[in-house]
C-alpha cells in the first residue's frame, strides 16, 4: 500500500487557516488522502488522528507565533503513543520576530521535526519532501480524501 | 455570556439589566474587581478633549485627512510605553495596544506565566499587550504616558473584560465585533453568543456615551485579509455598525481591506461612508458619527522588505486618494513576524510620506472606473443587508444568526465551522476581486453576470481557465511580486 | 565641433562630410583611435538580438510593460561589472554606465587620474564611469559580462567621443540632446554647437541604423528635476526626436520626470507616446519607433530612507497605471548621495513590487481629469514646437536657438545663462504643476487663465498667496513629506 | 558698516543650482548683499569676487560629489589672498555615497570651513549662522542686491 496517508491541522490558539487550506487543496490533488482537523488543535489532536487514520505523516502548522510553545514535547508524545516512525513536519512562522532561517530550521529540527517549514515553502515543495521521505511519487487522483 | 435568559434581539439593553450582568464578568480575572465605572467616567472627561480617537476620526473626516495608524503589543508596561512612544514620535497618529492570543482567549493565568518569563528572559515571550491583566492602573500608566489617543486592539471573540479594563483604563477605542471577531478568529462559537457578547460591550461604550464620553468602537472589516471582496467587508462592518448604533454607540469606524486594484478599493472606502451614513439613517439612527478605516494589504506579504514598502506605499497611497480617515499600517516585515519597532517606524514614515503627497489628490464617482464599482458594491451590500434583516422578520441580530447558517453571508477562508465557506473569490482581469462562486450569497443575477463577464475577461487575456487553481495563485500573488497573471 | 563651415540647420548630414568630421572627434582621446565602425556594427549584428535596448522598450510598448532602469556608474571595469550583474540578478530589465563629471567634461588626462587613484585606493573617487577613457575593448568586456543591454548615460554637451566609444564598445543606448544636455548642464554653451554635437551623434547612430544595428536615443525629459511642467519636457523631448530622426535615428524614447500629482503625471506619460508620434508623422519621419521613460521624482527627496521608498514607489506606481514603457528608478539614498548598489537594488525591488501590482491597472483618457490634463498639454505643447518652427523659419534647429533667445523654450531652474529663466512654476491646489510667470512661453491666453484659475485655487484652499514663496516651498515639500501646503 | 557682503557660487564642474538659487533669495530677502557666481566656478573665481566686493563672508556649494578635491586648499588661498579673516562656509552633498553628518563636518571644518551645510540646512539656518557669526541681524530690505 502506498504511503499517502495524512493528519494536518493548525495547532494552538492560532486562527491562521489559509495556508492550511491551500496545502489540503495541493495534498488532495497530488492524490494524498487528507485528514484535516483545522484550527484550535492540542498536540493530542493530532496524535489521536494519526493513530486513528493510521497515518503515515503529520503536518503541524503554527502560524501566529506560539509554535515553540506549542510543541514542546510533541516529538516524545509521538514516540510515546507508537507514532515514532511518522513523519513530523511543522511549518509556518515559527518564531516571534524576525531571525535567520537557519535559525528556525535549526531549532525546530532539535526538537524533532523532519522537515520545517517557513513562509516562503510553497505547496509544490512540501509534496515534493513528502515524496521524498515517504518514497516514491504517489498517484495523482482527484477522488482521495 | 455564558448563561443568561436575555436572548438575542437586536434591542438595546435596559441599564439595569446591563447593570446585572456586569459581575459575572468582572469576576473573570481579579483586575475585573478593579473598574469603577464613576470613576472611569470623570478619568476620561479630565482626559484632554483631543486624546480621543473618536473625535481624531471625526476631525480627519471633517479636513479631508487620513490619520496613521499601526498595531503592536508587548508583554510588559515598559515595553509597550517604549514602543508607544517611540511611534508617536515616528508621525503615528493613533496607538494602539494590540493583545496576546491568550488574553484574546481568556486564558489570564496562562498570561500571568507569559507576563513573568517575558520580564525574566528580557523579550516579551506573549504575542501582545496583556490588557487584562495589566489592570486599570497599568492601563492608565500606558495611557498617560502619551500623547494620542491608544485603541485596544484584539481578536477576542469575549472582549466584556478587556472592555472594562482598558476603558477604565483610559483608552477611547475597541476594535472588533460580534461577527468579524467570531468568524475570523473562532473555530466553533454560536454567532448568537458572539452577537450577545458584543452587545455588552457597545452597551457598555453606550453607558460612556449617555455621560459624554466618546469611546470609539472599531470594527475590523479586513476579516480573513484574503482576497475578501468588498461586498463582504462592507456589508458585515454597516451591520455591525447597525448593532452597535442600537446599543447606543456614537462613533465608530468601519473598514475594508487593501485588495490590489486601486478603482474597486477607492470605490470601497467611498461606500464605507456613503454606503454606512445612509444605512444608519434609513434605520433612525442619527446619532453615530461613522468614520472609515483602510487596513493596508492584510495577505501574506513578499518576504523581502523593500518589496513589503512596494505594497505598504500603494496601500497608503489608496488610502489618501480614497479618502479614508484612516490607515492601518504594516510593516515592511510583516511576512517574518511581529515587527521591531524600527520596522514599524519604516512603514509609518513611508506610509506619510505617500499620504502627504496624495492627500490633496483624492479621487471618487467623477472617474467611470470608480462609479462603476461603487455601483456595484452598492446593489451588492444593499441585496446583502436586505436580505439579512428579511432572515431576521425585521430583527437584524437574529436575521445575522440565520444568515451564517445559510451562507447569505460567507467569509471567504475563515477558520469557523459557523461559516458556511462556500463563497470563493478570485480576481478579474485588472486584479479586482470577484467571485467565482457566489455560494449562497444573495447577490442579483445581473451583478453576478458582470462578475462572470469580468472573469472570462481574465481568462482570456492570459489564456488559463479561471478556477480554483487561480486563487491559489491569487492568495501569493502579492507575496510574489504581482496583482494577477 | 569647435570650428567647421557647416552651419546649423536641420538636414541630414551627408555621410561623407559626416566622415570627415570623424578623425577629429576621434583624436580627443587615444582610445578614439581604437573605433573601426565597420568591425563595430559587425560586433553589434552578431550580439544576442534582445540585448538591445531599442528593441527591448519596442516589445514593451507592444505589450504594455513598463521595463526598470537605474542609473549607477564607478571608476573601474571590475566594479561596474559587479554593479550591473548584481543589479541584473535583482530585476533590472535595462543596465547602465552613467558617466563621471571630467568625463562629461571631455577632461580625460583628469579622469585617468582619477581611475588610478580609485584603484589604488580600492574605491570609486570618480563619480561615474569613465566611458570614453576605458575604451573599446573595455567597454565591450562590461557588456559582455552581463545579459541585458547597456545605456550610456552622461550630462555631456559634447557627447561625439563618447558616443563612438561605447557604441563601438556594443552599448545599445546613448542618452541626452543637444537642448538637455545643453542648458541642464552647461553654464554657456551656445545653442548651435550643441545642437551640432548631437546632430553628429544622432548621424552616427543614422549610420548604425543604415546598416542594420538599432541604437536607442534616450531623451532626458527630467530636465532639471525640479517642478518642470509637462509642457517644457514634453515640447523639447519631441523636438529633440524630430532633429533626432531628421538625421536617421530609429529608435528613441522621450521621458517626463514625476511631477507628484498622479493624473497629470499619467497624462504626460500618455502625452509622450501620443503627441510624439503625431509630431513624427505630420513632420513626415514614419520609420522612428517612439518609447515613453519616465523618471522617478528627479528633485529634492527625503534625507529618510523609508520616506525615500513613499516617493519611488509612488512613482513606479504612476509608471506603470500610465503604461510608459520604462522608468528609471531612484534609490532610497537620493538625498544622501551616490547610493550603494544595494540601496539601489532596494529601489528595484520595491519598483517592480509596484509594477507588477500596478501594471494590469492602465489609466487613461476616459478618466475626466486625465483627459482635461492631456488636453492642457496637447495644446500647450502645440503652441510651442508650432512657435518654434515659426521662429525658425521653417527650421527646427534654427528655431531651437532662436526659441531659446527669446525664451519661447525656457526650462525652470536651468543653470545655463543661454536659458532665459522667466518661466516659473509652482503647485496648484492638487499639486499639479502650472505657471506661476509664463516668461515669454507662448501659451494660449485661455490656457493661462486656467492656470491661473488654478492657482487662485490653491490661495483660497491654503490661505497663502502664490508667490514666489510657495515656490520655495514646492521645491522642499517632496523631500519634507508633502507634495503641496 | 553692517556685514552684510556675500559672495557666494557653486563649485567645480558641478552643475546643480537649485539650492544657490533658492540661498540666493533668502539672502536677498534678508538684506545681504549677493554676488552670486552662479555654476562652474574654480576657488579663484571665489577669492577674486572676494576681493572685488570686499566680501563678509564666502558661500561655496557642491552638490556632485567632489567637494573634497574641488575644495582642496582654499582657505589657504584665501589666507595668502588677504582674506583669512572672511567667512568661509561650504555646503550641499559634500562626499560621494553615504557618510554621518559628523563625518562630514569633522571633514569639512578640518579643511578651514567655519560652517559645514548638509542638504537638510534649509535657507533659514544659513542666514541664522550668517547673523551669529558676523554679529547682529542685518536689516531686512527688498531692494538689497
Ligand atoms: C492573513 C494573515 C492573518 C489573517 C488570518 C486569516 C485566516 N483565516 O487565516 C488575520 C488577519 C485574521 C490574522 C490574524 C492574526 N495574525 Co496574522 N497574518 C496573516 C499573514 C498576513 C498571511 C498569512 C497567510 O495567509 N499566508 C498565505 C498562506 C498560503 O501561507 P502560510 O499560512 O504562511 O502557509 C505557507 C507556509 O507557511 C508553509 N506552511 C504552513 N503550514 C505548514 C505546515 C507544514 C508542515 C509545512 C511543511 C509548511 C507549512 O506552507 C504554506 C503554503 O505555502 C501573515 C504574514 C505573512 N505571511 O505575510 C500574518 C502573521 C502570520 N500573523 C501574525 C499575527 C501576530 C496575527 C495575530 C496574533 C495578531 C493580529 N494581527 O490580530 C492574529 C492571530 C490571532 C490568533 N489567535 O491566531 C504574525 C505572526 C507573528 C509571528 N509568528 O511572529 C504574522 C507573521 C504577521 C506579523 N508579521 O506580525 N492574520
Ligand atoms: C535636482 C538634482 C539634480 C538636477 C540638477 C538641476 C539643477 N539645475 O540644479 C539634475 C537632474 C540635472 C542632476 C544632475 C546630476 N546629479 Co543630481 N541631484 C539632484 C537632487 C535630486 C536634488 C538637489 C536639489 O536641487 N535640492 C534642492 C536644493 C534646494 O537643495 P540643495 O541643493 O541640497 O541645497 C541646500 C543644502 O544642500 C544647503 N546648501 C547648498 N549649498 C550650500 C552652501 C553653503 C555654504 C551652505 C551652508 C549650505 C548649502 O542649503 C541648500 C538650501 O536648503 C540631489 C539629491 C537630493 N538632495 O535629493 C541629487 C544629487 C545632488 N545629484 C547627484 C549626482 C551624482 C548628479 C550627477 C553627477 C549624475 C547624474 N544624475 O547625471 C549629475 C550632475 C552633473 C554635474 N556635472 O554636476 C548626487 C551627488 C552625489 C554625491 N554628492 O555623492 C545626488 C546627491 C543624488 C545621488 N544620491 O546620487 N541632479
Amino acid at each position: 500500500m502506498k504511503k499517502n496517508r495524512i493528519v494536518m491541522g493548525v495547532i494552538g490558539s492560532d486562527i491562521h487557516v489559509v495556508g492550511n487550506k491551500i496545502i489540503h487543496y495541493a495534498l488532495r490533488q497530488a492524490g494524498y488522502q487528507v485528514t484535516n482537523l483545522g484550527i484550535f488543535n492540542s498536540q493530542e489532536n493530532f496524535i489521536n488522528a494519526a493513530k486513528e487514520t493510521n497515518a503515515d505523516a503529520i503536518l503541524v502548522s503554527s502560524l501566529y507565533g506560539h509554535a515553540e510553545i506549542d510543541c514542546e514535547g510533541m516529538k516524545q508524545k509521538c514516540v510515546e503513543a507508537g507514532l515514532g516512525d511518522v513523519l513530523l513536519y511543522v511549518g509556518g512562522n515559527l518564531m516571534v520576530g524576525k531571525h535567520s532561517d537557519e535559525e528556525i530550521i535549526t531549532r525546530f529540527k532539535g526538537m524533532g521535526f523532519d522537515r520545517v517549514g517557513l513562509p516562503t515553502d510553497m505547496p509544490e515543495n512540501i509534496i515534493a519532501w513528502l515524496e521524498e521521505d515517504l518514497g516514491g511519487k504517489s498517484e495523482t487522483s482527484n477522488t482521495a480524501d | 455570556m455564558n448563561k443568561t435568559d436575555y436572548n438575542l434581539a437586536n434591542k438595546k439593553w435596559d441599564e439595569d439589566y446591563f447593570l446585572s450582568v456586569r459581575p459575572e464578568v468582572l469576576g473573570m480575572w481579579h483586575t475585573g474587581r478593579e473598574v469603577d465605572l464613576d470613576d472611569a467616567v470623570q478619568y476620561h472627561l479630565a482626559m484632554p478633549r483631543m486624546k480621543n480617537t473618536g473625535r481624531i476620526l471625526a476631525k480627519a473626516k471633517e479636513e479631508g485627512r487620513t490619520c496613521v495608524a499601526f498595531r503592536g503589543g508587548v508583554a510588559t508596561k515598559e515595553g509597550q510605553i517604549e514602543l508607544l512612544q517611540f511611534l508617536q514620535d515616528q508621525g503615528a497618529d493613533l496607538l494602539p495596544a494590540t493583545c496576546d492570543s491568550y488574553t484574546r482567549n481568556l486564558r489570564f493565568s496562562d498570561v500571568e506565566k507569559g507576563i513573568e518569563e517575558s520580564i525574566k528572559k528580557g523579550y516579551s515571550v506573549l504575542n501582545g499587550y496583556p490588557g487584562v491583566n495589566l489592570g486599570v492602573a497599568g492601563n492608565r500608566s500606558v495611557v498617560e504616558s502619551v500623547r494620542l489617543p491608544v485603541t485596544c486592539k484584539h481578536g477576542s471573540v469575549d472582549g466584556r473584560l478587556l472592555a472594562e479594563v482598558t476603558f477604565a483604563g483610559g483608552m477611547t477605542d475597541f476594535n472588533g465585533g460580534g461577527i468579524c471577531f467570531n468568524v475570523v478568529y473562532c473555530k466553533d462559537v454560536p454567532l448568537d453568543v458572539s452577537l450577545k457578547n458584543w452587545q455588552y460591550v457597545d452597551r457598555l461604550i453606550g453607558y460612556y456615551a449617555e455621560r459624554g464620553v466618546i469611546i470609539n468602537r472599531e470594527e475590523s472589516g479586513a476579516l480573513t485579509g484574503t482576497l475578501v471582496p468588498p461586498c463582504i467587508s462592507l456589508s458585515i462592518g454597516i451591520i455591525e455598525a447597525l448593532l452597535a448604533a442600537e446599543q447606543g454607540v456614537v462613533s465608530m469606524d468601519i473598514s475594508y481591506g487593501q485588495g490590489g486594484n486601486l478603482l474597486q478599493d477607492i470605490a470601497a472606502i467611498r461606500c464605507l461612508n456613503v454606503l454606512g451614513d445612509k444605512w444608519l439613517k434609513k434605520m433612525g439612527y442619527n446619532d453615530m458619527v461613522l468614520t472609515s478605516k483602510f487596513d493596508q494589504w492584510m495577505g501574506a506579504f513578499p518576504y523581502d522588505e523593500t518589496s513589503a514598502y512596494g505594497v505598504l506605499v500603494l496601500g497608503a497611497a489608496t488610502a489618501a486618494l480614497g479618502g479614508a480617515q484612516q490607515t492601518i499600517v504594516k510593516s515592511p516585515q510583516e511576512a517574518m513576524g511581529v515587527p521591531t519597532k524600527e520596522a514599524n517606524a519604516g512603514g509609518i514614515r513611508a506610509t506619510k510620506q505617500a499620504i502627504g503627497m496624495m492627500t490633496n489628490q483624492k479621487l471618487g464617482i467623477e472617474v467611470p472606473g470608480i462609479e462603476e464599482e461603487m455601483d456595484l458594491i452598492t446593489q451588492e451590500v444593499n441585496a446583502i443587508i436586505n436580505t439579512v434583516y428579511d432572515m431576521g422578520e425585521g430583527d437584524l441580530a437574529i436575521g445575522v444568526v440565520r444568515a451564517f447558517e445559510s451562507g447569505v453571508l460567507d467569509v471567504p477562508f475563515a477558520p469557523s465551522v459557523r461559516n458556511i465557506g462556500l463563497a470563493m473569490p478570485v480576481r478579474d482581469d485588472r486584479g479586482a476581486l470577484r467571485f467565482l462562486d457566489f455560494g449562497n450569497l444573495p447577490i442579483p443575477e445581473k451583478i453576478k453576470k458582470i462578475h462572470r463577464k469580468k472573469l472570462d475577461a481574465r481568462a482570456k487575456k492570459y489564456g488559463k481557465p479561471v478556477d480554483f487553481n487561480r486563487v491559489v495563485e491569487d492568495i501569493y500573488g502579492i507575496s510574489k511580486g504581482y496583482l494577477v497573471q
